[in-house]
Formats: structure tokens, sequence, C-alpha cells
């Protein structure tokens, strides 16, 4: 296997699971100017600043245990500003996405809600809350918790925020020919979203 | 002074070009100075203070000898040289030949002013209806289209800005002088030939530019066109693009067949940009888009007009090229702009902050909010602004900015009396020069000036629309912060000079990446194309030392080109002599009144002050010419001397500055000594609109000549003395500083002696294998050993040492103790000290408890060696700064970080797996440096930074080094067990203290040499002859020392070049009969240029030395001490004269 | 530690053992010379003389309270190079005070001279002190120490010690190798001999005289004494400020003045060979004088009083050590040391110096600093 | 005669002031015609008897005007002027030259402005004080 180069040609250690998380972020030079453009630092328990320099020495297990990056709103705040032009906010959804591939439990909750979300969007175009929802409760396999929410779900369903509408469903087979229901054909337009960003 | 055959091209007078042109003209080149802006200076024209005085002081760059061949006043004003030709407004198009025998071609816009006759009353600024932003005050005010291109220089003529000018000929009307041309009558003579196939095109065309006073013919088809043009003459031919039959870029083809000279401009619609800009690679001068708007056309032609009718085009052959052209800054509202330039007023760049504190700014230095011109409370600086920053292409330092904020923070706080707060905003606080640590600590514990790690993402308003802007960032620890401040001030990053492209392509040297000039190997100033040169900024941001020493790098090298080439031969100057001996008549004055063409008429009566000259005792003539500064008024000058028997003159007119030179050609061509002339000021006194009243005008002006009578009365010049050269050099110190000096100097013929002490040449050099660009050391060393042994000229002893050494410049005796024992004495009349650095002693971090335990230096001979396997390393630590930066060793030593990377990347490079750590204060990557700091990011190395006063701590545990410290970032405690612990200790200096005292000369409280000044004298000492270069001056890198010892050979070089050097006339003698041998004036001497010589119990004086300041005149109670030019009897006279109306 | 002896007076007057003690000085002391006051044969004058022979010091009188001259003057001529040996120099505290001057200036040397002072009771003017002494110079002297420790005072008849002396504060050298002590000494007994330097320690170990010890007195004689004379010099500072305190009154005070310039030679610090305004300098061009006369419709001639002595005391007022022979030598009585001390208060304690105090501190128009006096420049560098 | 017009001597140094005054003649900053330059090489020439002789000739006042510290052309001699200043300064006020009269400035070649404000201060403030009494004096 050839080992990855920098562009002067020195070769670059490797860690096994944050390889690509550590490539990203090996130039930070812990300047802070993410930390300070992020909106969402107040609620982090690790500033970005320092997710990056735990992603530098190879701190799996801290960087895991953090809630942070699960809590970047993609903004892109902290990208456009990068002195090193790093690309930030890519790096956190990486984090997100490892973390979700590995099933790391903490973050079971938040994976499960980007996945639910992501789900209805793909089969609708559009966020149907109560599917979403749903899927979400569900995907969390404990009955009791919906229980706590159902205060909330009647007061914005009042409130018309959330509606039981039925949508129209059609019929399309997925490449295995499997017949799926959707509102309107978004699987071509995700497919294109994957091969865009298979290509970067 | 012996002139040299040979001749050079500066090309840029900034700083650098400035230097390198008066180090060739005081070599005796002749020299061709230009510049593209239409004023001397570059941008220090803007900048009044400089690091670390915080003044200036740039007039210490004049000559030192021979100062009579150039201007004796502030540098800022103006420069002459009797060997320099300053040509403004002139760019470098062409150049052909090869080196030591350039042919290049100039061109020189025309400021539409002729600038000798405009005598810059402004009459022309106040008439011109156009307002333009000022780019001398970074366009924080305006300024007219005809305008002063920088307050304070002279000649201070006004220049016309062609594009913001509207040619509305207000100014060439009111001008007294008639000096403002716009070439109305001349545009007769220029034919246009319009060519368009639309009539209606060709009509209004033909009216506009008819009305505008041109010549206009037509021709519908480019076949009518071409048969025109074979068969008349034309100046410029406008030629639309689409025509039926041939098109316009046919015809241009054609065109240029048939007349190659002939300016073509194209007419163009939109959709044919892309053609017309094709059109201009074959030969177009220009492009105009349709439709056309007279308001907007007719200036665009008229501006073609003088850009291809006053176009001074000049050609001449030069032996070579040095680039000074300086950088440009970045744009910050360019790019992402998050910092709101451009859009918030209170957000300048530290270019505009150093206007705002100038007394020539816009507010007259009072510190303003640009907003609302509030008062300033709150300074925020904001460093890195597009440098060291990726997404605006920058990965580089621009090396001078930190120094710079810290400077500006500090002026602050002078011009405000302490109130304003400054902070300045940073992520590695870059003080690698020479006692900049020490300027900085000032800075934070003296003065207040608050420094935060923190590098700003944006600025933002408070909401509150009142001009305050708030900045939120994050300190080290993370916690978030909102302040705000009343001005933020970016630091600006270095960017190529504009043109940097054309000028490249034109001499054939390569630009590096970012578009700056690229040096070549160990030099700084080589470029890729033999016998061009560069010097200062151009390749890459420099502070004031370093540009003034890689400028002497530069001539140097251009020097010794043009003396390879058989062009540094001396050809003797015919000596000045030719001065009628007025020593015994009596003083007879005569004195020229300038009436400044009749400007002056209402507010003073000539006829008065004539008849009151005439009563005046010792005034022999008066004589009044209309205006002086014309050729006309000169030659009639000059014609009145013809046959005069007077002896002194005094010339009545404006800005006494102006004509220092013009004096010294009148003197030659009236065989009287300049110093018997005398020019004072009287337009000043008698320009209208003082509000003063006739009398009392007449009351100053009587004043002031009857001060300038009383100082030529007294004046009885002597002749410049000369004194006798050794044309022979001392270099101490066999290093490449060394010897890179002698063999420059050896290079252009003059003996040099070089000694070393230990038993080979070499020094540090020797046990240095690499650099971090990859050049060998050792090649360099062989290179250099070889050519000094091979040299003629230079006598090399090793295993020496200097015992005692004594005389002056051009006269130095030193006596060696050779390696056999024997003494030898040497006669030099330059001694050049590279005696050198060594990497400092530790025994901080348990240095000497564990073999693992290094130095920089010491790794890198174990590499050499191969005593250290990168492949068994799993970690690897290092820790910067060890003793450095904090007292008693308060300074950076510059090269350490350097080293680090090149280590770090070394074994990363050899073995990807092992761990490294770089425990850092300020990672000191300056300049293109910087990418090598990336790149060590980008391949894995940790870097920790530490405060130094919780610095790491290591321990040794079984001869294996333990070592703990504190990552702020993570705010936890590293625990490492590294292979190999290295440390950067630094450089202190070797010999130092010890050879200057033998030299007479000074060391720092370092023990490195002490320069005569920082920023302009770099290499010299203050005693004159005697230079340094080297690790002696201050911790470099190789490169950076090679240009150092060029510098000083360049120096030195100056004085071997004459067999006898003539001083000033204004220097100081004694009157031994007076004289009491009190020595007073031998201790305040600030140039050692006073002794007592106890043989023959007087005080000598050196006149080589001697600068004219007059200090030991002053200090010297009766007098027997005098200063030529200004002794007691003249002043009292003067004095008299300055009182004479007072009772 | 100052080692201390004493010379034995006993059944001998004071200038007897005064003069023993001379003799011993080039006899045991390896002196080359000696530089003393003696009476000089022809009249009644006291002169420094330059003393080889032991036999020919014997009229020698430190005692007399007069000096014609401010004696540094000669030891600088003395020691400007080398003098080949070794020169005792007897002065008064206000002459070391000058020599030392001299010295910074370069105008004298201390290698090869030790410095003998004696305490000074004050001098007459030289006028006054031939009509004091009469016939016999020695025993006037003697008297004149008589009424002083008796008592009476340095009055005599209508006589007494010049201003100078009423106003000086340094009675007792300090900067000189040995001091013979007088002040607070039971000198019917012995004076008291003390080294006050390496130097005179050295000489005293040669002399070999017996030991003595400074009186428990002493100190307080002196302080007495040193304040009757601050007192006496405050007071005449107060008046001179008034009678000088402006240009009209200023030029009332030198109105007398004839552009003689023997103040200045006689100066001890006017160290300058020829002063700058006896110099082509203030040689002014005939047509000159005229201008400046045209300009009021009168010039006093000789010009330029006023700023002479404005000059002289900006050149040398930071080194006026009060010796008051300026005024002894002015010929029309002008009170010159009054104007130099008062004002030389002002400039030496400006620059926190003091003439002739120490060899150490440089005269302070000699030198600079690079951080000093901002208030001149309203604070601004 | 209308108002008293004082006279001001300045001594000022080639480098700096004598370039500030220009300056300040070339960008019509107005500043009262009351001053007599004399420019010296250095303000470290200025000799103590130039300023006697001035102000006994009857000048209002003296200013003398060079580099700021650490900018002398020629290293330090405005340090040197700085102590002389400081001695005439003891000097003159003794007899009556009211310590106004004499001042010292450090003004650099680019502030004009400085100049300019320096010479209109010392005029006002020397009209307050009125002429030097060596006009009223008869003989000196």
């Amino acid at each position: 296997m050839t080992r990855k180069q920098t562009d002067l040609g020195i070769p670059v250690g490797e860690s096994d699971l944050l390889e690509s998380v550590q490539e990203k972020v090996r130039a930070c030079m812990q300047c802070g100017t993410c930390s300070g453009s992020c909106a969402n630092a107040f609620a982090m328990d690790l500033t970005p600043r320092h997710l990056w320099r735990l992603a530098q020495l190879g701190e799996t297990e801290e960087i895991f245990n953090s809630k942070t990056f699960y809590l970047c709103s993609a903004c892109y705040y902290c990208t456009l500003r990068c002195p090193r032009g790093l690309k930030l906010t890519e790096t956190m959804g990486a984090l997100k996405r490892l973390a979700a591939d590995q099933g790391i439990k903490k973050h079971k909750q938040s994976s499960n809600f980007y996945d639910a979300f992501i789900k209805t969007v793909e089969r609708y175009g559009r966020v149907r809350e109560i599917e979403f929802i749903n899927r979400y409760f569900f995907s969390l396999k404990d009955p009791f918790l919906p229980l706590g929410f159902t205060s909330l779900g009647l007061k914005l369903m009042r409130k018309g925020k959330i509606s039981l509408q039925l949508p129209i469903l059609v019929p399309i087979k997925d490449d295995k020919g499997k017949v799926k229901y959707f509102e309107g054909r978004f699987d071509k337009l995700f497919r294109k979203v994957e091969e865009l960003e298979a290509r970067s | 002074m012996k002139k040299k055959i040979g001749s050079t091209l500066v090309v840029g007078s900034g700083i650098s070009g400035i230097r390198s042109a008066l180090d060739m003209a005081e070599q005796g080149y002749q020299v061709t100075l230009i510049d593209k802006e239409p004023h001397l200076g570059g941008v220090l024209t803007q900048l009044d203070y400089q690091f670390p005085t915080d003044h200036c002081g740039m007039c210490k760059m004049l000559p030192l000898v021979e100062r009579d061949s150039s201007s004796q006043y502030c540098l800022r004003k103006g420069l002459f040289h009797e060997n320099i030709d300053i040509m403004l407004s002139t760019e470098l198009v062409a150049m052909e030949g090869e080196p030591g025998k350039f042919q290049v071609t100039l061109r020189q816009k025309s400021s539409i002013v002729d600038q000798e006759r405009c005598i810059g009353c402004g009459e022309c600024a106040r008439v011109c209806p156009v307002e333009a932003p000022d780019p001398f005050n970074g366009g924080l005010t305006d300024r007219k289209a005809i305008y002063l291109p920088v307050p304070h220089n002279i000649p201070n003529a006004y220049v016309v800005d062609l594009d913001a000018c509207t040619h509305c000929g207000e100014c060439e009307k009111i001008c007294p002088t008639h000096a403002i041309d716009f070439g109305k009558e001349e545009r007769k003579k220029f034919r246009i030939l319009v060519v368009d196939d639309e009539l209606i095109v060709r009509d209004s065309l033909k009216e506009w530019l008819l009305d505008e006073g041109f010549d206009v013919d037509m021709a519908e088809s480019g076949t009518e066109a071409l048969e025109k043009m074979s068969k008349e003459h034309f100046h410029l031919k406008l030629l639309d693009i689409k025509m039926p039959g041939m098109d316009g870029v046919e015809v241009l083809k054609r065109a240029k067949e048939i007349r190659p000279d002939l300016p073509v401009v194209m007419m163009t619609a939109y959709a044919t940009v892309e053609t017309a800009v094709e059109a201009m690679k074959i030969g177009a001068h220009d492009y105009l888009m349709k439709p056309f708007d007279p308001d907007n056309l007719i200036p665009l032609i008229v501006n073609l007009y003088h850009d291809i009718q006053s176009a001074g085009v000049k050609e001449m052959e030069v032996g070579s090229v040095i680039l000074a052209g300086g950088f440009d800054s970045y744009d910050p509202s360019t790019g992402k702009d998050t910092y709101g330039y451009g859009l918030f007023p209170n957000v300048v760049t530290s270019l505009q902050f150093e206007r705002m504190v100038s007394g020539t700014g816009p507010n007259q230095g009072k510190i303003l909010r640009p907003s609302d011109g509030k008062e300033v409370k709150k300074i925020a600086w904001f460093q890195c602004v597009g440098s060291r920053d990726q997404q605006a292409d920058a990965d580089f330092c621009s090396s001078a900015c930190c120094m710079f904020a810290i400077k500006e923070a500090l002026l602050a706080k002078e011009k405000s009396e302490g109130q304003i707060d400054t902070t300045i905003f940073y992520m590695d606080m870059r003080t690698f020069g020479k006692d900049f640590q020490r300027y900085r600590d000032r800075a934070e514990k003296e003065s207040g000036v608050h420094f935060e790690r923190s590098r700003v993402h944006s600025v933002e308003t408070t909401g509150k629309d009142d001009g305050t802007l708030r900045v939120a960032y994050a300190d080290t620890t993370g916690t978030k912060h909102e302040e705000d401040f009343d001005l933020v001030v970016l630091a600006a990053g270095q960017r190529p000079p504009t043109g940097a492209e054309e000028v490249a392509e034109t001499c054939g040297v390569v630009l590096n990446p970012w578009g700056f000039c690229q040096v070549e190997g160990f030099s700084l100033s080589r470029t890729s194309s033999e016998g061009v040169l560069v010097g200062g900024s151009f390749s890459g941001l420099r502070d004031i030392s370093e540009s003034v020493i890689q400028a002497s790098s530069a001539s140097l090298e251009a020097s010794r080109l043009i003396h390879s080439k058989g062009g540094g031969l001396a050809e003797e100057v015919s000596p000045e002599t030719g001065f009628r001996d007025v020593s015994r008549e009596m003083p007879q004055v005569l004195a020229v009144l300038c009436k400044c063409g009749g400007t002056l008429s209402e507010s003073a009566d000539f006829d008065e002050i004539s008849s009151w000259l005439e009563a005046q005792g010792s005034v022999t003539g008066v004589h009044a010419i209309d205006s002086l500064c014309t050729h006309e008024g000169w030659d009639e000058l000059k014609e009145t001397l013809q046959g005069n028997s007077a002896n002194r003159i005094l010339i009545a007119s404006c800005m006494p500055y102006v004509y220092a030179r013009k004096l010294r050609e009148l003197g030659r061509s009236a065989e009287l000594n300049p110093e018997l002339m005398e020019v004072v000021d009287i337009r000043t006194l008698a320009f209208p609109g003082r509000d003063t009243e006739k009398e009392a005008v007449h009351q100053e002006v009587r004043a002031v000549l009857s001060m300038g009578i009383g100082k030529l009365k007294g004046m009885d010049p002597l002749p410049v003395a000369t004194s006798r050269i050794v044309q022979k050099a001392l270099v101490v110190g066999g290093g490449i500083a060394g010897m890179t000096a002698g063999l420059a100097i050896a290079d252009h013929g003059f003996e040099v002696t070089l000694v070393e002490k230990a038993a080979e040449l070499g020094g540090n050099a020797r046990t240095l294998h690499r650099t971090i660009e990859g050049h060998s050391p050792q090649e360099l060393l062989e290179e250099s050993i070889s050519k000094v042994e091979k040299h003629p000229l230079i006598r090399t002893h090793t295993g020496a040492k200097i015992i005692y050494s004594q005389g002056h410049v051009g006269n130095f005796s030193t006596s060696i103790e050779k390696e056999d024992g024997q003494g030898e004495t040497l006669d030099h009349g330059v001694t050049v000290l590279a005696t050198g650095g060594i990497e400092a002693k530790t025994e901080s971090y348990s240095y000497g408890e564990s073999e693992a335990i290094l130095t920089q230096h010491d790794l890198e001979e174990k590499l050499a060696e191969g005593g250290v396997e990168p492949a068994n390393l799993k970690t690897v630590a290092m820790i910067q700064c060890v003793d450095s930066r904090e007292e008693p060793r308060n300074y950076c030593s510059r090269i350490c970080c350097q080293s680090a990377l090149k280590n770090a990347l070394f074994f990363k490079k050899q073995n990807p797996e092992t761990d490294i750590y770089i425990f850092y204060r300020d990672m000191m990557s300056y300049g293109f440096m910087e990418t090598y700091y990336s790149e060590a990011r980008k391949a894995g190395v940790i870097f920790v930074p530490y405060d130094v006063g919780q610095k790491p701590e290591v321990s040794v545990e079984d001869g294996r080094p333990r070592l703990s410290a504190l990552d702020p970032i993570l705010g936890r405690e590293w625990l490492l067990e590294p292979d190999l612990l290295v440390l950067s200790t630094g450089v202190v200096p070797d010999a130092g203290r010890e050879v200057a005292e033998q030299f007479g000369v000074e060391v720092n409280q370092d023990g490195f040499y002490q320069e005569a000044e920082s920023k302009w004298r770099p290499v010299d000492f203050i005693k004159e002859g005697v230079f340094m270069c080297g690790l002696a001056h201050s911790p470099r890198s190789i490169a950076e020392s090679v240009a150092m010892a060029e510098a000083a050979a360049q120096r030195a070089l100056r004085i071997l070049n004459s067999d006898r050097l003539a001083s000033g006339s204004v220097v100081a003698e004694v009157r031994h009969s007076l004289c009491a041998l009190c020595e007073r004036c031998v201790a305040f001497c600030p140039y050692e240029a006073r002794h007592h010589d106890e043989d023959e119990e007087m005080i000598v004086v050196n006149e080589l030395m001697c600068q004219g300041c007059g200090s030991c005149a002053a200090v010297c109670p009766n007098s027997a001490s005098v200063l030529r030019g200004y002794r007691d009897q003249q002043v009292f006279e003067v004095i008299d004269a300055a009182l004479e109306n007072v009772v | 530690m100052a080692k201390t002896a004493k010379i034995d007076v006993k059944e001998q007057n004071l200038l007897t053992a005064l003069r023993g003690f001379f003799k011993a000085l080039l006899e045991d002391g390896d002196m080359e010379a000696l530089l003393v006051p003696q009476h000089l044969p022809m009249k009644n004058v006291v002169m420094p003389t330059l003393v080889t022979d032991p036999e020919k010091s014997n009229t020698a009188d430190p005692l007399a309270p007069v000096f014609p001259m401010n004696a540094a003057k000669m030891v600088s001529r003395l020691t400007r190079r080398p003098v080949g040996g070794r020169i005792a120099v007897v002065l008064r505290p206000c002459e070391i005070k000058a020599f030392i001057e001299l010295v910074k200036l370069k105008q004298g040397s201390m290698d090869e001279v030790i410095l003998v002072s004696m305490d000074c009771y004050g001098t007459y003017g030289n006028v006054d002190y031939t009509r004091f002494a009469g016939d016999d110079g020695a025993d006037a002297s003697l008297r004149f120490y008589e009424n002083v420790v008796s008592g009476k005072g340095t009055a005599w008849e209508d006589i007494d010690i010049s201003p100078a002396c009423k106003a000086c504060e340094h009675p007792v050298s300090e900067s000189a190798d040995l001091q013979i002590g007088m002040l607070g000494v039971d000198t019917k007994d012995h004076l008291l001999l003390k080294a006050m330097t390496g130097a005179g320690e050295d000489l005293l170990e040669k002399l070999g005289l017996p030991e003595g010890e400074e009186p428990e007195g002493r100190k307080k004689a002196i302080e007495d004494l040193v304040s009757d004379r601050v007192a006496y010099r405050d007071k005449m500072f107060e008046e001179t400020s008034e009678a000088t305190s402006d240009l009209n009154k200023l030029t009332a005070y030198l109105g007398n003045c004839v552009n003689c310039y023997n103040c200045r030679v006689a100066c001890p610090v006017c160290y300058c060979k020829e002063c700058v305004f006896v110099t082509d300098v203030f040689d002014h061009e005939p047509s000159q004088y005229l201008k400046w006369a045209k300009r009021k419709g009168l010039i006093k001639m000789p010009t330029d009083t006023v700023f002479y002595h404005m000059t002289r005391l900006a050149h040398m007022s930071t080194a006026c050590i009060g010796c008051g022979q300026c005024s002894n030598a002015c010929p029309n009585d002008i009170p010159v040391m009054e104007i130099f001390r008062t004002i030389a208060s002002y400039t030496q304690r400006a620059f926190d110096y003091e003439a002739g105090r120490s060899l150490e501190e440089e005269p302070p128009l000699s030198v600079f600093k690079e951080s000093e006096y901002s208030e001149v420049t309203g604070g601004k560098d | 005669m209308g108002e008293y017009e004082p006279t001001i001597i300045a001594f000022v140094c080639n480098w700096c002031t004598y370039t500030a005054a220009d300056l300040a003649g070339t960008s019509r900053l107005t500043y009262p015609p009351n001053v007599r330059m004399i420019r010296m090489m250095c303000t470290g020439m200025v000799d103590p008897k130039y300023v006697i002789k001035a102000l006994l000739e009857g000048a209002d006042a003296i200013l003398i005007s060079g580099c700021h510290p650490g900018d002398c052309h020629y290293i330090n001699g405005n340090y040197k002027a700085r102590r002389r200043v400081k001695l005439l300064k003891e000097i003159l006020p003794r007899f009556g030259f009211d310590e106004r009269r004499l001042k010292l400035t450090w003004i650099g070649a680019s502030e004009g402005v400085d100049f300019a404000k320096t010479i209109k201060e010392m005029v006002t403030e020397i009209k307050e004080l009125g002429p030097n009494d060596v006009r009223e004096q008869m003989v000196l």
C-alpha cells in the first residue's frame, strides 16, 4: 500500500478510524477562529478547536464522547473563515457519519434522529412531521419515550404546526426492483447527491 | 572621487532602491533610479514613524564620506547625488542584451505639468473641480485631479491624475507660470483616423474630436483606411471591429505591416470584447467600448493622446539592473472580507492607521474615528490579514506586520498620552529580529499594550449604528468574549507589486508561487537572470533593516558583475578645483532676487527691496530675475555671474532645498565655491494670502536677506580636505560571512587579509548539512573555501588571533599572531568583523543528564554521523526558546524554529510513525518559511504552545527523559517519554566582546555587535571603516548572513574605491592656539573623529570621520573648536541681522 | 578606614610644628617637592612656593589668612604633564576643590600629587592682609588663629575675612589625601593628621608620626562653623538674588565692569587659554558698533559686558567652587563671587552636582543621558 | 504700530525641524510672521552664547528645535542640547528672563503641523508676557 503524502512528499502517519477526519484537520494550528465563529459553541461540551486538537492527536474515544459535532448546525462560518482553508463543517459531518456508521451508542439518539429525518425527506421531498417522529420513536425501541412528547405534540397539532394530512404516494421501483411508495421521484436527487459527495 | 566605468539601472525608489542607488553612486558608478510613481521614497513616504525609535532617521542613509556629492537634508524630502539620475513616473518597458551590457528602454509618463516651471503654489488644485481619493492618505481623504504626490517632497511640483482629470482646462488657465499644458495647440497637428462602417459613428466621433482640437479623417471600410494610411501620416487610428468585408482585426494586422508604430485603438460593442482582447495581443494599443458617451469617451481619447504623444522614451545601456519594486498591500475588501473593510469606515488597514497618526495625515495626527471624527478610545489590531491564510492564497507570513502593529499600538499610546486602550490580536507574535522581543516586552509591560492570542473571525457593528465595532473572539482557553472597539486596524499582508509580472517578463526573472521575485540558492539578491538583482521587499516583505541589507547585497552583486565584465575600472575625475581663491578679498555679495513670475507683486515691492539691498554694506550688486526656476531664469543668472567680481552670492527665492544641486553646477560654471552661495526663502514670506501687511512682509524679507548676507560674509571655505586610504581590507572571521565579505572585496580588485582563529575556514557551516529549503551548506562551504584559497588577492591566516588594532578609517594598523606564533602587522583601510556566533550552552531541561537530550546542533551532528536512527524513534519532543526570549537572553534566535521544522520534517519523512511534539512559544516561521510550518502540521507534527511562565518540565529517569507540559487548548498535561528530547537553545555571539574591544567598537547588552543604527546603517559600526556581518551581529540564516556579508563588503568598497577620499565642506577644525586640551570635544564627538595627539600636544580631527554636527564646537567654551560654515562670528552676524529691526 | 596621627605641637608654636612636618614630608615622605605657601623674603607677601630643599620650607605658612591666588592653578601647571616625581601640595579646601575640577577638565593630574589640606578659617583680601600682617607675617598668622580660637572671631579693626570665606561651607576638605585638622583639636598639644585615601595612609606610614585620634569635639566644631557659614551664605544668596533679579538690576550690579576680564583670569576653574571674549570672535567690525548704536541711539562701550558675565556663568557656574578669587581680583569691587555662587547654587543643584566634590562626578555639561530632564521639553520625548 | 509683535529666534536643526518648517511653509500652514529661523546642522551645536546673545539683543523668545530623541541625525546631539537648555533655564530666570522665553522642542521632519502650532503657541504666550526687558534697557 502506498502511503499518503503531503504536498512536499512527506508521508503521513495513519490512525485507523479517525484517519479521514485527521486528514482534514492536520494543518489546523489552533488559532481558534472556528471556535470564535461558532454560533452553537455555547452548547458544546468541547469547542471546535478542542475537537480538532483531539483529532490531531487521534483521541477517538474523547471525540466520540463529545456531543460537539452533533451540535454543528452547518452554518459554514468556520469553513468560511478558517485561515488554513480547512473544510471544518464537512469534518463535523464526517464525524456525524462516523458516529452513525460505528453505531456509537451515545449518539444513537442523534444519529437515529438524522436518519429518520432524511428518510422522510427522501420519501416525500419534505418533512412529514408525523411520520418523521414516528420513525424516530420507533428506531429508539423505547415504547415509553413517545409518552413524554405527547403534550408537546398535541400543542403543536392544535396550532397547526404539524398536520395529520395523508400524502399521495406513488409506487416506485428501486434499484433492486423492489417497489416502494414515494410522494415523488426524489431517489434520483439523492443518488445524485451521493455521487457528488463521493466525488469531493 | 574616482568614477567607475559602468552604470546601473535601479527600478523602484523605495528605501531599498535608494540604498542600492546610493551604494552604486558612492562607489562611483552612474545610476539611473526610476520609479513608476511620481515621487521618490516608496511606501516610506507614508510612514512617519519607524520602529524601534518610533521616529524616522532615514537621513542616516546618506553618504558619510564625500558628503558634498549628495544632498545633505532630510531624505524624506528628497535626494540628489551627482551620480544618480532620477526619473519619476517612469517604467522599464524593454530590456535586451547580456549581463554587463543591457540595453534598456524606459518610458516616462507625462505629468502635463512642467516640473521645472511649477512653483507649487497650488492655485491649480484650488480651481480643479475633480475630487478623487488620495492614495497618499490611503484613501482617507480626497485630493484634486491635479495634486502634490507627497506634501513634503521636493521638488514639490504638481502632477495631473489623467484618470480622474476631466480636462476642463481650469488649471491651465490659472497657472501663474504657465507650467500646465494639456497640449491643445499641439492637438491640431495630431491626426486621428476614424474607421467605421456606420456613418453616424464616424460623424459623431469626428465632431467630438474636432471640438477637442484634433485633426480628424475618416474611412468607411478597412480597404479605404489602409489606402489612406499608405498615403498620409496619422498619429492614432480608431478602428471598428465589426465591419463588412475586411473586419477590424484583419485591418489591424495589415496596418501593423504598413505602419507598425501607429497606435491603433479598437472600437467594439460588448459582444466583441473578446475579439478586442485578442486584438490587443496582436498589437492594438487599447480598446473602447460602444456605445460612446462623449463625456466618457473624450477623456479616454485625450488620455490616449497624452499617453502616445508625451510619453518620453529613453534608451540606454546599463551593466546591471536592480529590481526594487517593493510590495503592494493585500486589499482586505477582496476575498471574504469578514472584517467589513470598505464597509465599516472604522476598519482601516495598518497603512491607513499610519496616515492617521501622521502630521500630514487626514487629521494632522489626531487619532479620530473615520466614521464620525470622534476621539478614538479603543483600538484593536488584527494580525495576519491576507497573510498565513490559505483562503487568501497566502501560505506565507508577511514578516513585518507584527512589529508594525506593536509600533502602531505604541504610537497610539504616545499620541494619546496613554489614554487609548490597545489590543493586538495575534496567532504568533513574530518578534524574530534583533531587539524585537525587548521592544515587545516594553510595549506590554511599560506601555500597557494588551496582547491577545486569538484570531478574530469577524467584525460586526453594535447594532446601534454609532460606528462602534463589536469584536467577538475565543481566547486560548476557548472562552468567548465580546468587546467593542472604536477602530480596528488590519495588518494587511504583502502582495507582489503591481506590474511584477511584466517586469519579470521584461527582465526574464522567475517569480515564486506567490508572485514575488524568486531568489537563487544562498543569495537573497540574485535572480534567475544574471545581471538582474533584486533588493528589498520585491522578494518578500522585509523590515527596513533587512531591506537595507538586501539592497546593499544587490548593489554588491551588481557591482561585482560590472567589474567582472571589465566595467568597474576607475577613471579619474578631474578634481573639483577651478574655484576662485577669494580668501583675500573683502566680501562682495551679489544679491539675486527671484520675482517668482510676478506672483509676489501684490504682497511685496521688489523695487523697494532692491534698493534696500543696494544700501547694505557688503552688497555690490542686486539683480532681479523673473523666474529663477525656469531654464531662462537660470541662464540669466549664469550670464549675470559671467565676469562679475562678486565673491558671494545671495539668492532670494523659494525652497532652498531645490537649489542644493543647482548651486553645485553654478559653482562649477562660475568658478565660485558653492559654499559661498546662500539661498534664502522669501517666497513663503511674501506669498499672497498670508494676511500680512506689505510693510510687515518687507520687514521679514529684509531680516531674512540680512541674515543670509551675515552668513555669507563670514564664509571662508577651505578646499575640502582629502585623506589617504590604504586600499586593503582586513576580515576577521573565516566563516561563511567572513569569506563572503572577503571574496566580495577581493573580486573588486582589493587585497584582503582573512584572519580565522580556528585551524580551518568554515565556522558554523562546517556542521550544517542541509537547510530547510534543501540547499547544501557543505557545497557552499566547499565552493567558498576553494574560491578564497585560490583568490590571488586574499591572504588567509588560520589559527591566528588579533593582538591589537589602532587607527581610523582608511588607515588601520592591526597586529596579529599567526599560527606559528609569529607576529605580523597589517595595514588596512577597512575592517570587517565577522566573528560569528555559537549555539548557546544550556543547563535547562536536564540537559547533560541523559544521552537522549540534545540541542538542535547536537542533533544535526548526530544525524550527519548516523548516530540517530529515525526508524527507531517512537517519540521525539522539541522545546523551543530554551533560555531565550526572557531575561537575561531576551531575544529570539531566529533560526531555531526553522531548525526544529527542518528536523521534524526530516524525521517524519524518514519515519511517519514517529510522534513529534514541538513545544513552542511563538513559531517564528517568518516569510515563505511559513510553508514549512504548514507542511509540518500537515505531516502530523504536534505543536504545543507554552507560556514562558509555565514551561514544560523535564526530568530524567533511568536515563530517559520525561516531559510534562500543559496543553492550553485541551487544558491538560502532556506526559511524554520521548526517545529524543531536542532543545533549541539559540545563538550567542562567539568572540564579539573581546574583538570589539580590540577594534574600539561597541557590543549590545547581549554581546552582539552594536550597529550604528539598526535600520539605516545595519552593518556599520559607529566607528567609520569598521563593518560587521553574520551571526556576530545577530542570529540569522546562512542566506541572511551571506546577504549581510555582501552588504558589509559594499559599505567597505565605498571607502576602498579611491586612494583619497574627501569629507564634506562642513567639518570641524581646531584652533590650536586657543585649545586647552580639555578633551571635552573628544568625548562629545559621536563619530570618534577626534583624538588627543599626545606627541603633538593637540586635538586632531579626522575629517573623514567628522560629520559636521558641531557638538564639539558647542561644548568648547572658548570656541577653539569650530565648525566650518558655522563660526561664532557668522552665527553672531546672523543673530544681529535677525534682530536688526528689533529695538 | 581613615588612619589618624598627630603632629605634636607641645612647646613649639603651631607654625614651627607645621614646618617640621613639611620638612619631614620632603625628607621621610619620599616627596620630590612640596608646594606650600611661604612668606616671601622680599616683601611680606604669602605665595605658593615649590620647595625641593627641606631646609627651604622654613617660612612656610599655611595659616596665613590670605591666598593671593587659588593655588589649584599652580598645581595644574605642575601636573598637566608628568612632572617626574611625587609632589605634596598644601592647599586650602577650596583649592583642592578647584584642582579636582581642573583634573576633570584634563588640566591636571592626580597621579603624582599628594593633596594636603588644612582646615580653613578664611582669608582676608590681599590688601587687607597686608595691613593686618604688618611686618611680621608669621606672627600675624598666629595672632589670627588665636583670635579665632579664643572666640574673638576673624574680624580685626575694620577688616574681616572675605565674603567668599564667610559663605564657605567647606572649611574642611574631604577630598585631600591628608587632612591637617585644627577645628575641635587641642592645637596647643597637637595637630590632627588624618589620612583620607590609600595614598595618604601610605604616606602616614612612612612619616612614622605618633598615632592620634579624632577628638570628640571636632565634628561638632565643624558643624557649628559650617552652620554659621551656611546662614551667611543663604543670606548672601537672598540678597544677591534680589540685587540681580531683573535685567535693570543686573546691569546696575555689573555697572562698574570695565571688561578687564581679571575675574576670569583669577578664576581657578576658568581653564581656557584665552577667553573667547578676548578672541577675534568678539573683535567686531567697526561698522557693526555703529549699527548697534543706531538701533537704540547709543550703546555702552565696551560692549558685551552683561553678555560676558552671563556666558561665563553658563560656562563655569557648574564648576564654581566659591573661592572668591574673582571678587578679589576685581579692580572695581564688583561682587562677582556673590553672583557666581548664587547662580551656581541653582545650576549645580539642577544637575545634582557639586563642583569639586569628587573626581567621579562628571561635569554636567560634558555628559548626557538618553532619558532625562523631560520637563525641559514639556515632558515630551 | 499696533499690537506688540514679539520676535522669536528659532535655532532649528537641518534635518528635522528645518524640514518641518519648510513643510509648514509649503503646506501653507499659517503661522505668525514673528519667527526668524536660523538653520543649524544640529541642536547639539547651539552654543549657549547664541541664546544669550539673542536675548540680550532683544529677541523676545528663543526656540531651539530638533529631532526627536533617538532620531538625531548625529546620534545624540539633541540630548546634548537638552542639557544646555536645562542649564540656561536655571540661569536666565534669575535675571528676570521668564523661563518661557526659552523653549526646546522636538519636531520631526513630517511634523509641519506641530511646527506651526509651536510657533503659534509661543507667540501667544510671549504676547502675554510682553516684550523682553532688554528692549527698555539703555545700556548693557
